[in-house]
């Protein structure tokens, strides 16, 4: 809870510092604020704020929080180049109110805060995806997201609205024990709302046949949002779905889990086959986000089944940071909006580091072995086996095919020659976090457990 | 034991010092070569008495391959048969060194070509003596490397290289046989021991001559020995095989005097005498020796009557006679091949050598039609030529004649019928050998002016050779003298070689011939020699240089053509097998192959390219795909309830 | 046939009509004007059911703020008949399945399993019982919103202060204009 | 043992950042004193025990089933040897050109994987070798390749790899889960059995996973266009390590595995694999492209191997051990033929090639022993003991396909001596006439591998003895299990 | 009988909740397509209202009172978003809004 004050009040002050003449000065107090809200989530000061009914510090949330505000860290420091009237004071204040929107998903204990959550997510974003103003592409992506965003938001309430017919409640805790002593003698609307709801998450984490507007809003939105949208809204969406799944409805989950192993098929599939055809990377990455969304959303059910999140969220550790690798090295690459294949010609001429760097993320994506990518999926892929053994083989069949498209990206960088003169930018704090990024994978995937049981002791000690 | 290392070792040793001081001892590399074979002969010579003395015995060296049961030794195996061959081998192969140290004065690569002589003497060495049948095999392989490269020793020369590749690949196609007779024998025997295959042959001839079942099935021994002999085909230039045989005279004609003549071909002989406990039980495989044998014998003379070139009417003829040794061991007449196979060393030795001498003289010139008259230019080699001659047609008490008369004496108490035509075969040989003789040494000198001033006797070191080889080709026969003629005591080499373990333990020959029965048939062969030798040599010596150029027609045509078998096989085999590779290369790759993997990548491309039709960018469509979605998902729930 | 049953109708009849209407109008303003309906409607469907804090927000927000917004805008831009862009029957009549599909699916769950509802949540319920007199009443409202519900309430903040921010950040006119 | 799985490692690291001028001389002290050290663990080698140099550390890959596991058995061991061997001679072959660090580099990450592969005791570590040892190649073939269409070769051969790899990963997932253990170490494994439709499923995916890389028959279709397109090196480190890696993958995977033995999947690998065999003799026939030759006559040498694992004899076994060690020099040394050929000509077509033997007659002679002993024509070069013993196993499996199978040796011999005939002899054609002259380094190079095709010909019971063990082993473990 | 069931508000809300929907695929008008959303929304009120009554509970009013605020916020954005696109593209048009694809 003091967390989100800290950010919100952060966000406040960066939106403030642009009429400080210093133009780094928002920059810094978003580092400043997020710092001190690690700091916090450390001392886990909480100064009585306490809302069990609303929301509450799991050691989940707290694991997922510190990942989130990780990740929106690295996402401050990173240095970028865009026009000088981009207004990053705004930018950066808004995606501190979105983090807010994510925080409050990562601890939800109501359908409210899952409905504010969501919208002080997505609300944000819907700006920062038009927030290069001048450029069509970006408004267009901004407009998109809106009316897709909004539409299943109208499927979102409709659901709360059902299931709260129901159970005529929204804390977590009340709608699980209505569950409980009704057994299955639940009304059909419950039943609908709840499909609702999930269609609703399963929109916001682009999982397909819900996923039309992440390709193209991925596209179009500056990448520093793209990172954005792939890294902390992909973990606030996922933790949601988590939380459907087995928190507000866990005894459906029984009845309903098989629908959802269609959808992940459907998403493997489409990630994998579209991402092929594309030339855009940013396009392509949006693809392969799919397909690895509906790995994230496997890990869920699997957790749920084995009994193990571990795997949901090593999942969701290894495909963030690896994703935050990629957008950031492409954001460093990007040559107006949009990047193509050929705008990563020869970038390990230039800049070897960063290029094996963006090649560790990559492997990462396509689950090679020695990267976090690999246990991730792997463990996934072990559990898909066993509840369906060809949902095993298309998931495998996916990873075939995307890494086709991931090859594509890392033969560009390594063997074709470009002499892009952007390339010559050194970036030195970029270098560095990139490549403390990518050992950080590499740790993930060859030690994985010094990771997990660090993280383990600290959030549960 | 140490004799048996130092005969193995010297020639080994002779090669590699060839082979790398080759080009710095110059000539010198010849005298070394041919000592080194000489200290081989020596021991030979020592451990024949050792052998005489004291019986057979095993030289081990260590184990080559030891596999659960099978025990492979790196072992020779030193017996009447191979001490018997380790002497033709090594002194032939001394003489034929000396020879060509001659021969190859003016060559450049002296050195290397005294280096694969060595090389070979010491495979074919290996492939005698060996114990069993790697060992064997090593020598087998040994000599048709060593082949290889002599053929196409004149390494510049694309068609000589042609020639040594068909000669290896001919061979090889043999090996498989072999290769597989072995395996045959591992499976079922357990062993590729000699000793120990001969004695469970041994047992099993035992049992059967009791009128019982042997211990394995005669079909059994019907593949292996089948095998074996397809192998002893490659090997000896049986059909279908023969074909590289008379390629193979692209080398220089020492080579085609010691391997293509004398030793490495004869190698399929002994490997069947080597086994021939084995063949006994097959009375199927021996006849299908018989068949081919009497076969090739008459092929090969045919050809051999309407060559031109007079190393190839000596390819011919050794094809021809080797086709008869065939024949007796199809009989059954182990020694009596084993006989030819000795005097046969001898004088078509002595025939190739004499025939290089020629061809020395002639400045390189191989075509009988471009000699005539040498007689008086080059008398020794002419008087050993004659002599060759004479004893291959068999003229009465020279080599040939004794060995060839014990063959179709065999032949005659097995069946008239394949006398008939083994005497018909000995009967062609006649007129090519004189016509040959003939036309090389008698009438008008028929080559160009400056081949005629340049004929010249051949050194001293190549004569000395064709002196004692002639020698032995007058009084080979007396190794193994018929009984009318000797009996007894001279009977010792087949005698002696009956002694191996392969033969030893077959039943004891019952010869139901009368003695008036082996004079006549002695008799005809003399006069049939007689009649059609002279006949030929004044049908030849008379021809003129026209009649002999003019062109052929019909059969004559056909044989100069070598029944065009040549062009057959290159129909047969070697085209469709090149049609085939390049139709796996083009169609079978390109159609079949690739597109298990560029298919399915065309699929998705395609698949996502279609796909990327619906994401079109339109919002109402996005928003449509979500209600559909969402009905079809509602619709699904609907069968729940 | 009480009063109630007879307004109940006659609003579900407008709200109805009108948000059909919405749909179907031509001009985008005719649009507006029926939405303001639907919402007059809705509002009397929230009096019925009383709330009336819920209905009277819903004039002030909804039919008061939002729609004039709407209203402004498309004044703004100048919209009309015109040049209301339409689609084409085929995508209307697709569009008609896709929905009455959704809305016909629905309705046939719904009638499946009708049987156990309304059923006994389980906490201080007043299923069956009378409600308070003061039930939609601003005050009780506002007490729950500032003590049980003050997390959320001051959440909204952030939800609002983003999208200040944000409508302020998309509004402001760029420094350079592109070229 | 550890130190010498994890130096290449290290190795790599230091290539990857030196100068580019001194890389090449510290790459082949490193890869040398590697093959010294090698030679070492292979004469230390204690048949008695069956896995050597173990080392187990749980610490490794925790919740995948993974551990760092590691450990030679006797055919282990061999192909540690042959990995420092070839790694060696890769350096040898590169020290003539100029390739950067990188080059170095992917060459020593690659050793590092290939010791992982041929050493790891738990499946998971094994894949996590096998996907290592794939990146570096990719990265050489792509870099240093040439040729047209290298694009579309290359993405021939990762799409081959890739999805095999997967299979492979499928397969293990398949079986750890069927088998309810969830362990990956192969001790444990060997003591838990499939039956059924998974044991299919899971022999006929390792077959599809190590058979694009062996490769057997209908899957090679990767190989003959990387090869023509790959450097000479990285057509060395593919054909002379990489097959071996699906070929000991299979003795170690998936023939310990068999409990019903599969008969008919048994027949139909080994009558793929001697299809393969002589389809590829055939296509090598004819071929004008020094390297593709080499890549068919790998596709038909590896199909003989295949053929004898798949005969589950402890002949065939000791064929397989010996023959992949014997292919691994033997095919390095071809290569490197044909490079210092192409080196020396600028051309590797055969028609343009023709009469070196006058240009350089030691050279002609060391490729001649090395061709023979590639066609395994004497018994007494190395070629020959492994096809022998791989020939009969098939022959004792069944004498038709045995007759099939030896047909190679015809033809083996029919394809390269064409190519030593064409290149070698014959008239000195344009391209040879200015033929640089062979160095005095290359000569040695190829000298030593001579010395070793005799040496092993002569005396291959060295070999077999170290592979005894492991032979012995997987026919026990087959006969238990079969009976 | 009593008309103001919860079963004839939730079918009500269901059909306003579709109609919404049909407007949502129909209109290619940005701010007609936002305004059908809206609709949708107000279903969502309705039934929430409706439930409240139900159950006696004021929490369903509490939560019409966030979704009215929440869909202030967005028709804010949303239409701050509108007006810029229709200075950039000149037009609202969802069919011309295209450019980002495949």
């Amino acid at each position: 809870m003091l967390v989100i004050l800290i950010l919100f009040i952060t966000g406040l002050c960066t939106m403030f510092a642009s009429l400080h003449p210093n133009k780094a000065l928002p920059k810094y107090l978003g580092i400043l604020g997020i710092l001190i809200a690690l700091v916090t989530l450390h001392l886990r000061l909480g100064l009585g704020l306490d809302f069990p009914a609303f929301f509450t510090m799991f050691p989940l949330t707290r694991i997922m929080t510190v990942i989130a505000l990780f990740l929106i860290l690295i996402l401050f420091i990173l240095q970028r180049k865009y026009e000088k009237d981009y207004d990053w004071s705004a930018v950066y204040s808004l995606m501190l109110f979105s983090t807010c929107g994510v925080i409050l998903l990562l601890g939800q204990q109501n359908l409210l805060i899952l409905f504010l959550g969501i919208e002080i997510m997505s609300i944000p974003l819907y700006v920062l995806a038009a927030s290069k103003k001048t450029q069509a592409a970006s408004l267009e992506a901004g407009l998109k997201y809106f009316i897709l965003g909004a539409f299943a938001s109208a499927f979102l309430l409709f659901g709360i609205a059902l299931v709260y017919g129901t159970t005529g409640s929204f804390v977590m805790n009340e709608i699980i024990h209505i569950q409980n002593i009704n057994g299955v003698q639940l009304p059909a609307y419950f039943h609908i709302g709840y499909i609702f709801i999930i269609i609703a998450i399963l929109f916001k984490m682009a999982v397909a046949p819900f996923h039309f507007w992440s390709p193209d809003v991925y596209d179009g939105s500056p990448t520093v949002v793209t990172t954005f949208m792939t890294t902390l809204v992909k973990l606030g969406s996922s933790v949601t779905m988590y939380y459907i799944l087995v928190g507000y409805f866990r005894h459906q989950f029984d009845n309903y889990f098989k629908f959802l192993l269609p959808i992940i098929c459907v998403s493997f599939l489409l990630g994998a086959i579209l991402g092929l055809a594309q030339n855009n990377v940013k396009r392509m990455l949006a693809y392969s986000s799919i397909s690895h969304i509906g790995f994230v959303l496997t890990g869920i059910i699997l957790g749920i089944a084995l009994q193990d999140m571990s795997l949901f969220v090593f999942y969701l550790l290894t495909y963030t940071l690896s994703s935050l690798i990629v957008f950031s090295i492409l954001d460093y690459i990007e040559n107006g909006n949009a990047v193509f294949l050929d705008h990563l010609n020869g970038l390990s001429k230039h800049q070897p580091l960063l290029a094996v760097a963006f090649a560790i993320g990559i492997l990462s994506m396509a689950g090679i072995p020695f990267t976090g990518g690999f246990i991730a999926k792997y463990r996934v892929l072990t559990g898909i086996y066993q509840i369906n053994g060809w949902m095993f083989a298309i998931g495998l069949l996916s990873s075939a095919v995307a890494a086709g498209y991931y090859l594509k990206t890392l033969n560009r960088i390594f063997f074709y020659e470009n002499n892009q003169e952007n390339f010559a930018i050194k970036n030195i704090y970029l270098v560095v976090i990139m490549v403390i990024l990518s050992i950080m994978i590499l740790i993930l995937g060859t030690l994985p457990e010094l990771l997990l049981q660090g993280i383990h002791k600290y959030f549960l000690a | 034991m140490i004799l048996a290392k130092i005969l193995i070792l010297s020639p080994i040793v002779g090669f590699l010092i060839n082979l790398i001081l080759g080009k710095k001892l110059g000539k010198a590399s010849g005298i070394l070569g041919t000592v080194a074979v000489l200290i081989s002969f020596i021991c030979a010579i020592f451990m024949y008495q050792k052998v005489v003395s004291d019986g057979a015995y095993e030289v081990p060296f260590f184990t080559w391959m030891h596999i659960s049961t099978l025990h492979i030794g790196f072992s020779l195996w030193v017996d009447e048969l191979s001490s018997w061959m380790m002497l033709i081998i090594t002194g032939i192969g001394t003489l034929i060194h000396l020879y060509s140290i001659g021969y190859m004065s003016h060559d450049k690569g002296i050195g290397r070509f005294f280096a694969y002589l060595n090389l070979f003497i010491f495979s074919m060495l290996m492939l005698v003596l060996g114990g069993n049948f790697i060992m064997l095999f090593v020598g087998w392989e040994g000599v048709g490397l060593c082949s290889y490269l002599l053929i196409g020793f004149w390494f510049k020369n694309v068609e000589y290289g042609h020639a040594a590749r068909k000669a290896f690949i001919m061979n090889r196609i043999g090996d498989l046989g072999l290769l597989m007779g072995l395996f045959l024998c591992i499976q079922n025997f357990g062993t590729i021991n000699f000793n120990e295959i001969n004695s469970i042959a041994a047992g099993d001839l035992a049992l059967k001559a009791s009128g019982q079942l042997g211990l394995y099935q005669p079909y059994i021994y019907t593949a292996i020995t089948l095998c074996l002999f397809i192998g002893a085909m490659g090997k000896s230039a049986q059909i279908p095989l023969y074909t590289w045989l008379p390629d193979a005279m692209a080398g220089p004609t020492p080579v085609s005097a010691l391997i293509h003549a004398a030793t490495m071909v004869t190698a399929g002989i002994y490997l069947v005498v080597r086994n021939a406990a084995l063949f006994e039980l097959a009375p199927f495989t021996l006849n299908t020796i018989l068949v081919i044998g009497m076969a090739t014998s008459i092929l090969g003379a045919m050809i051999g009557l309407f060559q031109n070139d007079i190393k190839k009417v000596l390819a011919y003829s050794t094809v021809s006679q080797l086709g008869l040794m065939f024949v007796a061991l199809g009989v059954g007449a182990y020694t009596s091949a084993m006989f030819h196979l000795t005097t046969h060393a001898f004088f078509k030795a002595l025939l190739f050598l004499g025939a290089g001498s020629v061809i020395h003289a002639m400045s390189g010139e191989q075509d009988i039609l471009r000699m005539g008259g040498l007689r008086n230019k080059i008398k020794l080699t002419h008087l050993t030529f004659a002599i060759g001659t004479l004893a291959i047609i068999g003229a009465p008490f020279m080599s040939g004649f004794f060995s060839k008369d014990e063959i179709l004496e065999k032949l005659y108490n097995h069946s008239p019928v394949v006398w008939g035509f083994a005497l018909a075969s000995a009967a062609i040989t006649i007129i090519y050998m004189v016509r040959v003789y003939t036309l090389t040494f008698w009438g008008k000198f028929r080559g160009s002016q400056e081949q005629e001033s340049h004929l010249h006797e051949s050194p001293s070191s190549m004569t000395l050779p064709l002196i004692i080889l002639a020698i032995f080709s007058i009084f080979g026969g007396l190794f193994n003298l018929p009984h009318i003629l000797g009996g007894g005591l001279s009977q010792k080499m087949a005698y002696w070689l009956s002694n191996i373990n392969s033969l030893k333990v077959l039943p004891p020959h019952t010869s139901h011939l009368s003695h008036s029965t082996e004079i006549m048939l002695m008799l005809i062969a003399t006069a049939v020699v007689l009649v059609l030798g002279s006949f030929a040599f004044l049908k030849f010596k008379k021809q003129t240089n026209d009649q002999l150029v003019k062109p052929r027609f019909g059969f004559s045509l056909w044989g100069e053509k070598k029944f065009y078998v040549d062009e057959l096989y290159h129909n047969l085999v070697v085209k469709p097998m090149e049609s085939m590779s390049d139709f796996c290369f083009y169609y079978v790759e390109h159609y079949f192959i690739q597109p298990i993997v560029f298919g399915s990548t065309r699929l998705f491309y395609g698949v996502g390219q279609l796909l990327r039709t619906a994401q079109n960018g339109n919002i109402e469509y996005y928003l449509a795909y979500i209600a559909v979605a969402v009905v079809i998902i509602l619709t699904s729930i609907l069968f729940v309830f | 046939m009480d009063l109630t049953n007879i307004a109940f109708i006659a609003f579900s009849a407008i709200t109805l009509i009108c948000a059909l209407m919405v749909v179907l109008a031509r001009n985008p303003i005719y649009s507006v004007i029926f939405l303001i309906l639907t919402m007059f409607s809705l509002t009397g469907h929230y009096v019925l059911l009383q709330a009336q804090f819920i209905a009277v927000i819903n004039i002030i927000v909804y039919a008061g703020a939002i729609m004039v917004l709407f209203l402004f805008v498309l004044m703004l831009m100048n919209m009309n008949a015109s040049n209301e862009p339409n689609k084409s029957l085929l995508w209307k009549v697709l569009a008609g399945f896709i929905s009455g599909g959704t809305l016909i699916t629905l309705l046939v769950i719904y009638l499946k399993n009708m049987g156990d509802i309304p059923i006994q949540p389980t906490n201080n319920s007043a299923l069956g019982a009378a409600l308070p007199p003061d039930f939609g009443y601003v005050k009780p409202l506002g007490k729950m919103l500032f003590t049980d519900y003050v997390f959320p309430f001051e959440i909204a903040s952030i939800l609002f202060i983003a999208a200040m921010v944000g409508a302020v950040f998309l509004g402001s006119r760029e420094k350079r204009t592109d070229n | 043992m550890q130190l010498i799985l994890i130096l290449p490692l290290i190795v790599a690291l230091v290539a990857f950042f030196m100068p580019n001028k001194l890389v090449k001389e510290f790459s082949l002290a490193f890869s040398g004193s590697f093959f010294l050290l090698s030679l070492y663990v292979l004469f230390k080698y204690d048949p008695l025990n069956y896995y050597n140099f173990i080392y187990y550390n749980e610490t490794f890959l925790v919740g995948t089933g993974g551990s760092l596991h590691i450990g030679l058995d006797s055919i282990g061991v061999m192909m540690f040897a042959l990995t420092n061997f070839v790694i060696f001679y890769v350096n040898i072959m590169a020290w003539e050109k100029t390739y950067t660090r990188s080059f170095y580099g992917c060459v020593f990450l690659m050793q590092f994987a290939l010791i992982g592969v041929f050493a790891s005791l738990n499946a998971i570590l094994f894949y996590f070798f096998w996907e290592l040892a794939l990146l570096p190649i990719y990265y050489i073939v792509y870099k240093w390749g040439n040729g047209k269409e290298l694009n579309k070769t290359f993405v021939r051969f990762f799409i081959y790899t890739f999805v095999g790899s997967l299979f492979i990963l499928a397969a293990f997932i398949l079986f750890a889960v069927e088998t309810k253990s969830g362990s990956f170490e192969i001790t444990e494994m060997a003591k838990n059995s499939l039956t059924g439709k998974t044991q299919i499923l899971y022999t006929i995916f390792l077959l599809i996973g190590f058979g694009v890389k062996i490769p057997i028959f209908p899957l090679h279709s990767w190989q003959p266009s990387t090869y023509r397109k790959a450097p000479a090196e990285g057509t060395v480190l593919l054909s002379g390590i990489m097959l071996k890696m699906g070929l000991f993958g299979l003795l170690r995977w998936l023939v310990p595995f068999q409990d019903d033995a599969l008969p008919i999947i048994q027949k139909v690998v080994i009558i793929l694999a001697i299809i393969g065999t002589v389809y590829g003799a055939i296509i090598a026939l004819r071929r004008n492209d020094l390297k593709l030759i080499a890549a068919f006559s790998s596709l038909s040498h590896v199909g003989l191997i295949t053929a004898g694992i798949f005969a589950y004899k402890f002949v065939g076994f000791q064929g397989v051990a010996f023959q992949m060690l014997v292919h691994g020099i033997n095919i390095v040394g071809i290569l490197y033929i044909f490079d210092i050929i192409e080196r020396s000509t600028g051309t590797r077509y055969l028609s343009d090639l023709g009469g070196i033997s006058s240009k350089s007659p030691l050279f002609s002679a060391l490729t001649l022993i090395i061709i023979i002993g590639t066609i395994a024509v004497t018994p007494l070069t190395n070629g020959f003991p492994g096809e022998f013993l791989l020939l009969m196993s098939v022959f004792l499996y069944n004498p038709i396909l045995g007759i099939l199978a030896g047909s190679t040796i015809i033809l083996g011999a029919a394809y390269l001596l064409r190519v030593y005939q064409r290149a070698f002899m014959g008239e000195v054609s344009e391209h040879v006439s200015n033929f640089k002259a062979v160095s005095a380094f290359d000569l040695t190079a190829l000298g030593f591998i001579a010395l070793l095709v005799l040496v092993l010909g002569i005396y291959p019971q060295f070999i077999l003895d170290i592979s005894a063990n492991g032979s012995q082993y997987l026919t026990n473990l087959l006969e238990l299990k079969n009976n | 009988m009593n008309l103001i069931g919860f079963e004839n508000y939730l079918w009500l809300a269901s059909a306003l909740f579709c109609i919404g929907l049909l407007g949502a695929l129909v209109r290619r008008n940005v701010i007609i397509l936002l305004m059908c959303i809206e609709l949708m929304l107000n279903a969502s009120n309705l039934l929430l209202v409706v439930f409240a009554k139900m159950f006696g509970q004021m929490n369903g009013h509490i939560f019409v009172f966030f979704s009215m605020l929440v869909a202030a916020a967005e028709v804010a954005v949303g239409l701050a978003l509108i007006v810029l696109i229709y200075r950039k593209f000149k037009t609202i048009d969802s069919s011309f809004l295209d450019n980002l694809k495949g």
